[in-house]
């Protein structure tokens, strides 16, 4: 086996495809900071919220082979960028721990397949290991340009900041606040920073999905805010897929690019437009070329 | 005109108590009723019942009238009522419970996409390793609603312009250790 | 055990069955017939009642009928009714420390559900006892004198009750207040309910009275520091803070807080939570108790500079009451016994911030409000929002940091009634919309319910639910500018979007921030929510676990205002009991030297923390106070040689407790 | 033979140490001499077992055992010479509470023998072989005593009347125990002959032990420079003589090393080590844990050092093995 | 003194169950304990208490005593640091524990039968909950039973002396 990278990627079903940029974003941001990452060979599915909603057990042996292939590589820290992966790994871990007889279940299904009994290995996520591994003074210091006076509300969504993760606090989390304005950018205050997208909603009972993002992005326009910023896949893509359905039903003049975190901070450290993925937005495509491809100007350099 | 009342011979008092038994249910007994978790629900204002219903109802036995509800597929698994609670009650443990029943007992909501929706992903995932999101929605949607097929034309040609939409059909190499899963429907208790 | 150590130990072994409470569990008969078998013992019964008259007379007869005289009784635990044997121990002759008690009720009957398993464990514990009892030597009660002082520490309402009622018997007070008047919480209340009759009309009479009061010594701005001693004698050490002003001096003309150099108020008032402004140089509010002003060091410019003009001072030139120069002093005094009446502070909501307390200007919690709706409030009685509008709707929120394992556990009691109180009162004020939201409403109490059903005939609005979050942002235009409780309404089952001008969050009743330390410096016990142990729930909830020391009011749990005096006056009648009484009779569990076995190593010494082992170096032997030592045991565990005994507690009779209960391991 | 008082001396599990002791009684073995017969003394004298078994019960006065109990052997000597003995005394630390042998139960029997005849540097044994009970050799048989799983002190294989502790006892506490015997005028049974109080009530340095004595650090003795008048543990150096019975006259203290507790506990303790490590412990100054174990660490050998003398009367007698 | 009847659960060897010795402070633990049993928070009834007024009088000598005597585990019960009715008995009683452990664990003694637990007046549940937890896991690490052991000890030196005394009469002969 290779010598093993610090943090240990796992991108989940959605990071290949539909949140293709985050994976771009993310890779280029730790590339900036000089941050080793390597994508966890052969990961599987985490089961997400579906595979609870059949069958817990099945659910968590699926996320505990993820955690057994971690432990194989000798590396302790396994990044889990997509909110549903985050909470979905790290609650698996909390029922191994609490209830013997999952515990029981996991280590015989790790036998006959051959994978090494679980172990301690950290689940963290892109934005807790933005604030405490690298921190905000850090970010601050390595900010190459900053978009002046572009206003953003942060939005976390729902299960990263949820009963198992220490991504932030559950109520009133600031860590995304405090990276944006270190990196340059305007935050605005925002109230509903937890509040749920619906995620598969929009796909399922489609109306109540587009609903519910709705709110999300009138309540950001209202507080001011030209874009959202986003930590989860489905969130982003959520946000930014429906808005000309919701221009169409509602008649209001929405059209707000939403970003991942680590586009705003991978642009702040001078990574490329393309390989940040910021070409893949739906939504918000004139600002975006304003603020990142045509006006020049805008940028500062420090 | 339908019968509203509830006799006390409807109420599977022993399934109540079994139910408090699983993993994230333990603390059902203590709800005091306040109806937090449902203030809190951001889909609680389309739910029939409301998720502080679904736990009185857990609590009495009427194991039926809470199976055939919608409200528990229409939990997005937030977890937001989990956090709020001042009874520290896993309340979306009690969803994911209460889904898992439905599905074993095929009583949930006909042509209601979200338990096809699940069984899908769980088959695919079981046996590919990995869930490729465009044959999912596809199959799922052929299932349930083909008709929803057209309104998703717009957001699928948007993906697929910008790059987002892969077709390709995601497996793993070593599928073979997912064989000692057992299939997830099969799951009793 | 061999018999010849002591020949004429004569034991009587009594199990009880205490009702159901013990028998339904353990075999009692079984273990009378076994305790028959053990060494020494003579007789073997079991009785439904031990503590009960007959079951007395028992012990009794047994003592002088068939000379028993080592007595193990098997009932509840010892802190129940240890005394009860061993008088009836004494009254039919025998040293009441022959008796052992073994709890097979507490530690035993009501904690297992396996009867064979009980029956064993019970078996196992009164031959312990029987082994112990043996060695027991006859032994005297220590009687120590009581100082006729008491001490009351907070001088809110429960600590002027108690103090007003112990000087009218005659003793001498001390009252220690930490803020520079007493009175309160209830000083800050507008009416009380469910009279509604006016916080401070009833009040400050009682205020007053304490002032007057020729047998009660008053310090206000001031803390304990430190106490010592015990029961009887307390040394206590008062903290007596600067006020800059004395006290015997000022006659409360107040003319100096009109010539402050500071023309406007603007700084936090305290007694109104902020929501009005004072000077550096202040009274509290107009009926402060004393009257006497007192100056903020940090906000006065004379003691934080040294440069100011001090017109106060110019102010008060002809008595002299000011003294930019006074310093703490301390006050030694020694008291009997000590009643604490700390008091409680409010939850804080920011804690919750769903509910946008200081995020949002017009949330608002109780007792802010209870300064708006006061006449001599901030706002003369107006209630209005902090930008200056009459409110059309008003929610108050109940169990905000009560009932919540998220803040805390326990019901704070008095929130239902004050909100129904304040529903009152704002409806009046201003004939708003006024929405209780409540999880369960507990209005128990003498004239309570009628209240509450008063309240209801008044057209306030009760939602029954927790509201999930107040927020500002409008979802429908009727919401606009407004704020918003999202809320399940549990008796309609919807859920609602409650538009309000005006949010009161009925906060709970925590314990006073520091009160661990208080609890520590006067060596008491906080229960598991953080207020203070009393003794026993039920039968002792004002005496606590260390002899001489009650509480009273809050500090002891969340309770109302008449519960609050009852309490204060039964702390204060145990105070004056123990003062008449004159005496204290103390367990003989004391250590001592064996002088000729003592090689004088010195370990002993330093491990007292009440000075109690001295090192005589004439003799060069320890040496032990009896009347200092309060029979922890430690110096015993820790003598090398073995050569420390403790009265009731010795080696042998612990040795063979242990040998005892693992006689079948 | 005369009619003068019998006397015996026996060796069991010893270092010899003992049999020296009462060589050092110098002029004064004659005094003893003179008032009594040596009937028993294998390692001066030339007496057999068999002459011993000869003897009526209660033949001899007193016999005076030293050494802790280890073989099948030594177990026969005890029981033949407590049947010979009115009085039967356990001589030194090894026979009074098992001495430094005890300290073996650390370790089990097979732990041992693997060690000394197959692990131990100096061995060279390439076939295993090991001493056997039985051995049998052209027709004839060999034995050789059992080797006991455990090292007992005599009283936990007979009755023993009187202790003269020590290692070795003192000749001033010998002379004093055979005066005392000869005069008839018996102590109570079980008594050790010597003051029931602990070494520091006849310590030299007891004057420079702090009355507020609070341990900061445990050294061992040869880390330090050591102060030569004060007390030791002041200095931070384990010493045993507040949980020890005095009677040694402080020698160790004398030449400059901390009493390392070999006249045992007093009556009143149980287990003189347990006893010495609630002092020590009780007199630590520090309150967290974390601090409590570094100053702890200062002492590397808790059973060596607590029960140098009388693991093997100590209340758990050996380490627990399974 | 005699066996103890057949019935009784804790000596038939078929179901070993372990025995407990607890001491605790009156002040405290003692009275945790009782409000544990007022509260009815059932626990495992393998223990046995012994009440002394401190922890501080725990002698390290009985904890070795009660194992000595058969004991498979020995808890010591006292109130919090800081809140010792006798100001500061519980810190010579966590300074002891920490040398008696290291002492119990050269004797081969595992670390889990000694425990140490703060336990205040009002924390009846804690009680219910160490008791059930200690019981666990000394039942988990097995009997130890030093009483039995020593009286194979005691049978080894039985059998020897009976064995002399018929090797002897034969020496006779």
């Amino acid at each position: 086996m290779e010598p093993s990278a610090k943090y240990l990627y796992y991108p989940g079903c959605s990071l290949k495809g539909t949140g293709i940029a985050y994976e771009e974003s993310l890779l280029t941001t730790f590339r900036l900071l000089e941050l080793p990452i390597k994508e966890l060979p052969d990961w599987n599915c985490c089961g997400a919220t579906n595979y609870m909603s059949v069958s817990e057990t099945s659910a968590t042996l699926l996320a505990a082979r993820n955690l057994a292939l971690a432990r194989q590589t000798g590396s302790r820290d396994l990044l889990a960028p997509c909110n549903a992966c985050y909470l979905t790994l790290r609650k698996s871990q909390e029922l191994v721990a609490h209830y013997p007889k999952i515990a029981h279940e996991v280590e015989q299904f790790l036998e006959q397949a051959g994978l090494p009994r679980l172990d301690s290995v950290r689940v963290r996520h892109v934005l807790e290991v933005l604030y405490t591994d690298v921190g905000v003074e850090r970010l601050r210091e390595l900010t190459v340009r900053r978009l002046q006076g572009v206003r953003m509300a942060s939005y976390y969504g729902c299960q990263a900041v949820r009963p198992y993760g220490e991504v932030d606090d559950p109520h009133e989390p600031t860590r995304m606040d405090q990276i944006l304005k270190a990196v340059g950018v305007d935050v605005v205050e925002y109230n509903l920073k937890t509040k749920c997208c619906g995620g598969a909603l929009t796909g399922t009972i489609h109306d109540v999905g587009v609903r519910l993002n709705y709110i999300l992005l009138k309540e950001a326009m209202r507080q001011g805010a030209q874009a959202i910023v986003t930590i989860c896949p489905l969130c982003q893509f959520n946000l930014d897929a429906y808005q000309a359905e919701i221009r169409k039903q509602t008649g209001e003049p929405i059209d707000m690019p939403i970003f991942y975190l680590t586009q705003i901070v991978g642009w702040a450290l001078g990574g490329d437009v393309r390989e940040l993925g910021l070409h893949r937005a739906i939504s918000g495509k004139k600002l975006i070329e304003q603020w990142f491809t045509v006006k020049k100007e805008a940028e500062t350099y420090v | 005109m339908e019968r509203q009342i509830r006799y006390q011979r409807e109420a599977d008092l022993e399934w109540a108590h079994r139910f408090t038994q699983h993993p994230g249910c333990e603390r059902l007994l203590s709800c005091i009723q306040c109806g937090t978790c449902s203030g809190t629900c951001p889909l609680s204002i389309y739910m029939d019942i409301t998720p502080r219903q679904v736990i009185a109802m857990v609590r009495e036995g009427f194991r039926d009238d809470v199976l055939k509800s919608k409200t528990i597929w229409l939990c997005a698994s937030c977890y937001a009522c989990s956090v709020e609670c001042p009874q520290k009650i896993n309340i979306t443990d009690v969803m994911y419970r209460l889904k898992r029943e439905a599905i074993q007992n095929n009583v949930f909501p006909k042509r209601f996409p979200i338990p096809v929706l699940a069984q899908e992903f769980c088959e695919m995932v079981r046996r590919r390793g990995r869930n490729s999101e465009f044959w999912m929605v596809f199959r799922m949607a052929l299932r349930s609603n083909p008709a929803i097929l057209l309104s998703m034309m717009r957001t699928g040609w948007d993906l697929w312009r910008t790059g987002r939409l892969s077709m390709r059909m995601e497996r793993i190499q070593r599928v073979n250790e997912l064989q000692y899963i057992p299939a997830a429907t099969k799951e009793v208790d | 055990m061999s018999e010849q150590r002591n020949g004429h130990v004569r034991i009587g072994v009594y199990i009880c069955h205490c009702g159901a409470n013990i028998a339904d569990t353990v075999d009692v008969k079984a273990v009378a017939e076994y305790a028959a078998t053990l060494p020494g013992v003579v007789i073997s019964r079991e009785y439904k009642y031990m503590c009960s008259d007959p079951g007395q007379e028992l012990i009794q007869k047994d003592i002088e009928e068939h000379a028993i005289n080592r007595v193990v009784v098997a009932a509840c635990s010892p802190t129940l009714h240890e005394n009860t044997f061993r008088g009836a121990a004494e009254r039919a002759g025998l040293n009441p420390f022959f008796v052992q008690m073994v709890n097979i009720r507490e530690h035993d009957s009501w904690v297992h559900s396996d009867r064979e398993a009980a029956t064993v464990k019970a078996k196992d514990l009164v031959r312990a006892a029987v082994m112990r009892v043996y060695f027991h030597k006859p032994l005297e009660k220590r009687r120590v004198p009581i100082h006729p002082e008491v001490l009351v520490v907070g001088g809110g309402i429960a600590g002027i009750h108690a103090a007003l009622t112990v000087a009218n018997s005659g003793k001498r007070v001390y009252l220690v207040e930490r803020e520079p008047t007493i009175g309160g919480h209830m000083a800050q209340y507008d009416k009380t309910f469910p009279t509604l009759d006016c916080a401070a009309c009833i009040l400050t009479p009682k205020m007053s009275a304490v002032r007057a009061h020729p047998n009660i010594t008053l310090w206000t701005y001031s803390e304990v520091v430190s106490v010592d001693g015990s029961v009887g004698d307390y040394k206590v050490v008062v903290k007596r803070k600067p006020r800059y002003v004395h006290e015997d001096l000022c006659v409360g003309c107040l003319q100096c807080i009109e010539t402050c150099v500071y023309k406007d108020s603007k700084f936090d008032d305290e007694f109104n939570l902020g929501l009005s402004k004072r000077k550096p140089i202040y009274i509290p509010f107009a009926q402060a108790t004393p009257k006497v002003v007192v100056i903020d060091p940090d906000a006065c410019i004379q003691l934080k500079t040294g440069k100011c003009k001090k017109s106060c001072m110019e102010a008060c030139v002809e008595r002299g009451a000011i003294d930019f120069a006074q310093k703490e002093t301390y006050e030694e005094i020694h008291v009997g016994s000590i009643i604490i009446a700390t008091g409680f502070q409010t939850f804080d909501p920011r804690r919750m911030p769903q509910y946008g307390y200081g995020k949002y200007p017009n949330v608002y919690n109780t007792l802010e409000v209870e300064r708006l709706v006061n006449a001599s409030g901030p706002t003369s009685g107006q209630v209005i929002t902090r930008d200056g509008r009459v409110p059309k709707s008003v929610g108050i929120v109940l169990c905000v940091g009560s009932r919540d394992e998220n803040t805390n556990r326990w019901c704070s009691r008095v929130c239902c009634m004050t909100s129904l109180k304040l529903a009152h009162l704002i409806k009046e004020h201003t004939g708003a919309e006024v929405y209780i939201f409540y999880i369960d409403m507990r209005a128990a109490g003498k004239g309570y319910e009628e209240f509450y059903q008063r309240v209801l005939n008044e057209g306030v609005h009760f939602i029954r639910g927790r509201v999930a979050e107040i927020t500002d942002w409008a979802l429908d235009p009727s919401e606009a500018g407004k704020l918003v409780a999202r809320v399940e309404d549990t008796n309609t089952g919807f859920v609602r979007r409650i538009p309000l001008d005006m949010v009161v969050l009925a906060v709970g009743l925590e314990p006073q921030p520091d009160a661990h330390e208080v609890q520590r410096m006067f060596g008491i016990s906080c229960s598991l929510d953080g207020f203070f142990l009393e003794k026993h729930p039920k039968l002792a909830p004002a005496p606590t676990y260390t002899d001489g020391i009650f509480i009273a009011g809050l500090c002891h749990g969340p309770k109302d205002i008449p519960d609050t005096v009852m309490q204060a006056g039964y702390a204060a009648a145990e105070a004056i009991a123990l003062a008449d009484t004159g005496f204290f009779e103390l367990e003989p569990n004391t250590a001592y030297v064996v002088e000729e076995e003592c090689s004088g190593c010195k370990t002993c010494v330093p491990l007292c923390p009440y000075q109690a082992v001295t090192f005589n170096e004439e003799k060069q032997k320890a040496f032990i106070n009896e009347v200092l030592c309060k029979g922890c045991g430690t110096c015993v565990a820790a003598c090398p040689s073995g050569s420390i005994k403790q009265n009731l507690f010795e080696d042998e009779e612990i040795y063979s407790e242990i040998e005892g209960v693992l006689a079948y391991a | 033979m005369s009619d003068k008082p019998k006397i015996a001396f026996y060796w069991c599990a010893s270092c010899g140490g003992c049999e020296e002791s009462i060589v050092d009684l110098a002029e004064d073995i004659l005094e003893v001499a003179q008032a009594v017969d040596i009937v028993f003394w294998p390692v001066a004298m030339d007496f057999k077992r068999k002459d011993v078994e000869a003897m009526p019960d209660g033949a001899i006065l007193a016999t005076l055992v030293n050494g802790s109990i280890r073989t099948s052997e030594q177990e026969e000597m005890a029981h033949l010479l407590r049947r010979k003995s009115q009085i039967l005394i356990a001589y030194g630390s090894c026979a009074h509470t098992g001495g430094v042998p005890s300290l073996a139960n650390q370790f089990t029997r097979e732990e041992i023998l693997r060690y000394v005849y197959e692990e131990a540097p100096s061995v060279v044994n390439e076939n295993r072989v090991r001493p056997q009970p039985r051995h049998g050799h052209n027709g004839t048989a060999v034995t050789l005593p059992e080797f006991r799983g455990l090292v007992r002190s005599l009283d936990q294989v007979v009755e023993v009347d009187y202790y003269l502790p020590g290692c070795p006892p003192t000749p001033k506490l010998l002379k004093q125990a055979v005066l005392t015997l000869l005069s008839g005028n018996l102590p109570p049974k079980g008594t050790v002959l010597a003051p029931d109080t602990a070494q520091c009530d006849q310590c030299p340095r007891k004057e420079t032990k702090p009355v507020d004595l609070k341990i900061t650090e445990f050294k061992r003795p040869h880390w330090t420079q050591i102060d030569p008048e004060k007390c030791f543990l002041a200095q931070g150096i384990i010493c045993m003589g507040p949980a020890t019975r005095s009677g040694c006259e402080a020698q160790c203290i004398r030449g400059n090393m901390p009493c390392t507790g070999c006249f045992g506990p007093t009556t009143r303790v149980r287990d003189q080590g347990a006893k010495i490590l609630s002092a020590l412990a009780s007199s630590v100054n520090a309150r967290e844990p974390e601090d409590i174990e570094k100053i702890m660490d200062g002492i590397v050998d808790p059973v060596g050092t607590f029960y140098r003398y009388s693991l093997a009367k100590s209340l758990l007698r050996a380490k627990v093995t399974r | 003194m005699e066996d103890r009847p057949v019935s009784d659960k804790l000596s038939t060897s078929v179901q070993w169950e372990p025995i407990i010795v607890a001491f605790f402070c009156n002040w405290c633990t003692y009275t945790a304990a009782d409000l544990a049993g007022v509260a009815r928070m059932g626990y495992d009834p393998n223990v046995r208490v012994i009440r002394v007024m401190c922890s501080g009088r725990v002698d390290p000598q009985f904890v070795l005593d009660a194992f000595a005597h058969g004991a498979d585990g020995v808890l010591i019960g006292g109130c919090h640091p800081g809140d010792c009715h006798y100001v500061e008995g519980n810190y010579k009683t966590l300074r002891r524990y920490h040398l008696l452990r290291r002492l119990l664990r050269d004797l081969g003694i595992e670390e889990q039968r000694l425990r140490l637990e703060w336990i205040a007046a009002s924390e009846g549940e804690k009680v219910s909950k160490t008791i059930n937890e200690m019981v666990e896991q000394v039942r988990a690490l097995g009997p130890l039973r030093l009483s039995r052991r020593f009286k194979e000890w005691d049978a080894e030196l039985a059998s020897l002396e009976a064995e002399a005394q018929s090797e002897e009469v034969v020496a006779h002969v």
